[in-house]
């Protein structure tokens, strides 16, 4: 993740110099985004992965800190600065298993400060604390829609058909990085953050996709 | 003004006060049902603890939630409104070690217990009324231990 | 010493239902500590419970009782005003008894 | 169109299975709940924070009875539902646990700085967090009223909501991804909306609480680091800024809820 400008705060930054700290008539929006700035510099320290530099925003980060969406003109940035970042799986490899693809769907672990390693392997999907997706499990999240029954709703048999590459190659892209279609969306983006590596993902687009999968049962 | 602990502490010494003399009961001291605590299912602890085969009661009573948030505290009860019932156990089925609680029912006390369990994995609770008469009743009830929180 | 227990008694006609917390570990002897060294087995083995003085409910507990355990029971011929003891010790001879009045 | 089509009958029958499956589940949940809400375990602390209050402690061998919570010294009905709030003689706004130790360290000689960066569950933080939970039980039933008054409350709140909305990690979590919206949930987990009032006793007006998961009584420093930990950021420090600011944001946002702390929680 590339820690760009972060742009909400500085055109505070920018403001508070021409104000001049010290004053103290009623402290203006932008006074207080620096403000605000100042606080999450001050109040966090590293512990175990878990680095300071997590804090950084990158542009998506910044434009979506708020309560309000982006300018149109930010989002679209955004979009298409996902788009291009999505690395598309090596000899066309979209597919694993689906039994691997569950196990990380269940797994909830991963880049925590009491998580021991930032490496892939140590990383779980996360996917059931926001989405449900195979019907047996009866605990999942409702952040994002309901993922039982993807491939098959989406009329994909046969995962060799050219009919079914749209929606293939979109899933792909969802998974790897999510801001592709929402600039702001919830969903982390599990490839260009390097949270999940090119065969993990693979085992959770067999979950989503493989006709043989519980989610299309 | 006293507070709570304050009370409580001081009526801990005149417990132990009651206990010099003679006048609390021994069974704190009693000894602990090791190989009952020890057995991997409801047959072996009920045999640990001198009992013959158990047999399914609708006059046995177990309670529970269908679902358990967190399977580190799920409230379980068991009861029975049967005269005669000597001990009323708790066992977790798909526990290590199956049995978890043992009660010795007198006359001054309805049988009817509830107290929290841990459960490691979805299982069925069980609870067993050891009769007087050498009979041992039991009831069982599923709980389902859910996945909760972030996982992480 | 292990902390006073929090003990409710209170009556509903001839009877009265005594609630427990009692402040325990009870560790299972399964778990590891973060070293992968097994954390020792440390659990409530014994409870007793009286009135006026007479015992009228004892009870043995394995370690898969949950921690900070719980009891709740049911006195018969208790009134207002009675003593209701509560005592347990556990597997490492740690012992506590704490009282309280039916109201 | 045609993805439009397909788009539609998905959200259709996904609706369908969350209502069918989610209810069962989820009246479930509620009855395990129910079950566990007589025989709090935070009650065994309540009593702890209580005997401490009035215990003499500390190198100045005194107790707190004369600490000031917000509405003078010594009084502590109803102080919960007011905090955090502005310190004239800290000069800064505090949360329960900041003031707490503040009071440890002036009136019984204890250092701050020490129990701040002693690790929650040790040493003198057992004692803040005992502390803490008789305090608010002491203003249960109450509802929260943040005074908002002294400009210092403002910007408390004001950089509150900021952090409330910052994204950032591997994740890009901010609290509002997860309590932005109305209705969701984490697993089985409801989630409060806190960017308004969530209703009584629930979110803000539920802590500190008993957590089942690990037999640990948590105060709002625990809660929201363990926010943090789970949004993947680094470790905010024990009353760092935007720990009170987060909480000011949302007791503002709660006012007029009932408070029902200390709570049992999951």
């Amino acid at each position: 993740m590339n820690a760009s400008i972060p742009l909400v705060f500085a055109t505070a930054a920018v403001v508070a110099v021409v104000i001049g700290c010290g004053t103290k008539p009623a402290a203006s929006s932008q006074d207080l985004d620096r403000e605000a700035q100042a606080a999450v510099k001050a109040s966090f320290r590293d512990e175990g992965i878990a680095k300071t530099d997590r804090l950084n925003q990158d542009l998506g980060q910044s434009a979506c800190s708020s309560d309000k969406p982006p300018p149109e003109a930010v989002a679209d940035q955004i979009m298409s600065e996902a788009r291009a970042s999505v690395k598309w799986p090596a000899n066309g490899m979209y597919f694993g298993d689906w039994r691997e693809g569950e196990k990380l769907a269940q797994n909830g672990r991963g880049m925590t400060w009491t998580d021991p390693s930032t490496a892939t392997s140590a990383n779980g999907g996360n996917c059931y604390n926001c989405h449900q997706i195979i019907k047996a499990e009866i605990s999942f999240g409702t952040i994002g829609p309901s993922l039982y029954n993807y491939g098959k709703n989406r009329g994909v048999t046969n995962l060799a058909a050219p009919t079914a590459q749209g929606v293939i190659e979109y899933t792909w892209m969802k998974i790897y990085n999510g801001k592709t279609s929402n600039a702001c969306s919830n969903m982390p983006r599990f490839g260009h953050a390097g949270l999940l590596d090119q065969r993990q993902m693979a085992d959770l687009m067999s979950l989503l996709l493989d006709p043989k999968s519980p989610v299309n049962q | 003004m006293q507070t709570r602990r304050e009370i409580l502490s001081r009526s801990a010494t005149v417990v132990g006060l009651l206990a010099t003399a003679g006048m609390l009961p021994k069974t704190v001291l009693a000894a602990w049902s090791q190989a009952a605590f020890e057995a991997k299912n409801m047959a072996d602890a009920v045999k640990a603890l001198g009992g013959g085969a158990p047999v399914e009661s609708k006059d046995v009573t177990i309670t529970g939630p269908d679902i358990a948030e967190n399977g580190a505290v799920v409230p379980v009860g068991c009861a029975t409104a049967l005269p005669g019932v000597k001990r009323m156990l708790l066992l977790v089925e798909k526990n290590p070690n199956a049995l978890a609680a043992v009660f010795d029912v007198t006359d001054a006390v309805e049988t009817n217990f509830s107290t929290r369990v841990k459960m490691g994995q979805t299982s069925n609770v069980i609870a067993v009324a050891m009769m007087g008469d050498g009979k041992v009743l039991f009831a069982q009830k599923e709980i389902k231990v859910t996945l909760g929180g972030c996982g992480g | 010493m292990a902390d006073p227990m929090r003990i409710r008694a209170q009556v509903a006609g001839d009877k009265a239902t005594v609630r427990v917390l009692m402040s325990h570990e009870m560790e299972t002897g399964q778990r590891k500590d973060s070293a992968g060294k097994v954390i020792p087995a440390w659990f409530i083995q014994d409870v007793t419970a009286a009135i006026n003085g007479k015992t009228v409910l004892t009870a043995q507990w394995g370690p898969s009782v949950a921690k900070n355990p719980f009891l709740q029971f049911t006195v018969r011929g208790a009134k207002a005003g009675d003593k209701i003891t509560v005592s347990w010790a556990d597997n490492r001879g740690d012992k506590r008894t704490d009282e309280t009045t039916v109201s | 169109m045609k993805t439009f089509v397909i788009g539609l009958a998905t959200v259709l029958s996904a609706v369908g299975i969350a209502q069918a499956q989610g209810k069962t589940a989820a009246e479930g949940i509620a009855e395990y709940r129910k079950m566990l809400e007589d025989g709090n375990p935070a009650d065994l602390f309540e009593v702890r924070g209580e005997a401490l209050w009035k215990t003499r402690r500390g190198p100045k061998n005194a107790t707190l009875e004369q600490c000031d919570l917000g509405r003078g010294p010594g009084v502590v009905k109803g102080a919960f539902v007011e905090l955090p709030r502005y310190f004239a003689d800290t000069r800064k706004v505090q949360d329960l646990e900041t003031r707490l130790v503040t009071c440890m360290e002036t009136l019984q000689g204890f250092s701050g700085a020490e129990i701040a960066k002693t690790e929650f569950g040790r040493g003198e933080q057992v004692n803040v967090t005992a502390l803490a939970t008789w305090v608010a039980a002491e203003s249960r039933g109450l509802r929260f009223a943040l005074p908002q008054g002294h400009a210092e409350e403002r910007k408390s709140y004001e950089i509150g909501k900021r952090v409330f909305f910052y994204r950032a990690g591997p994740y890009d979590f901010s609290c509002a991804s997860c309590h932005g919206e109305e209705g969701k949930r984490i697993r089985l987990q409801d989630l409060p909306m806190l960017t308004k009032n969530p209703g009584d006793g629930v979110g803000f007006a539920a802590w500190p609480a008993y957590r089942v998961s690990n037999g640990q009584m948590w105060g709002m420093q625990l809660r929201l680091n363990d926010c943090f930990r789970q949004q993947r950021l680094p470790y905010p420090t024990f009353g760092s800024e935007v720990t009170i600011a987060l909480a000011t944001y949302m007791g503002v946002n709660a006012k007029g809820a009932e408070s029902i702390a200390p709570a049992i929680k999951r």
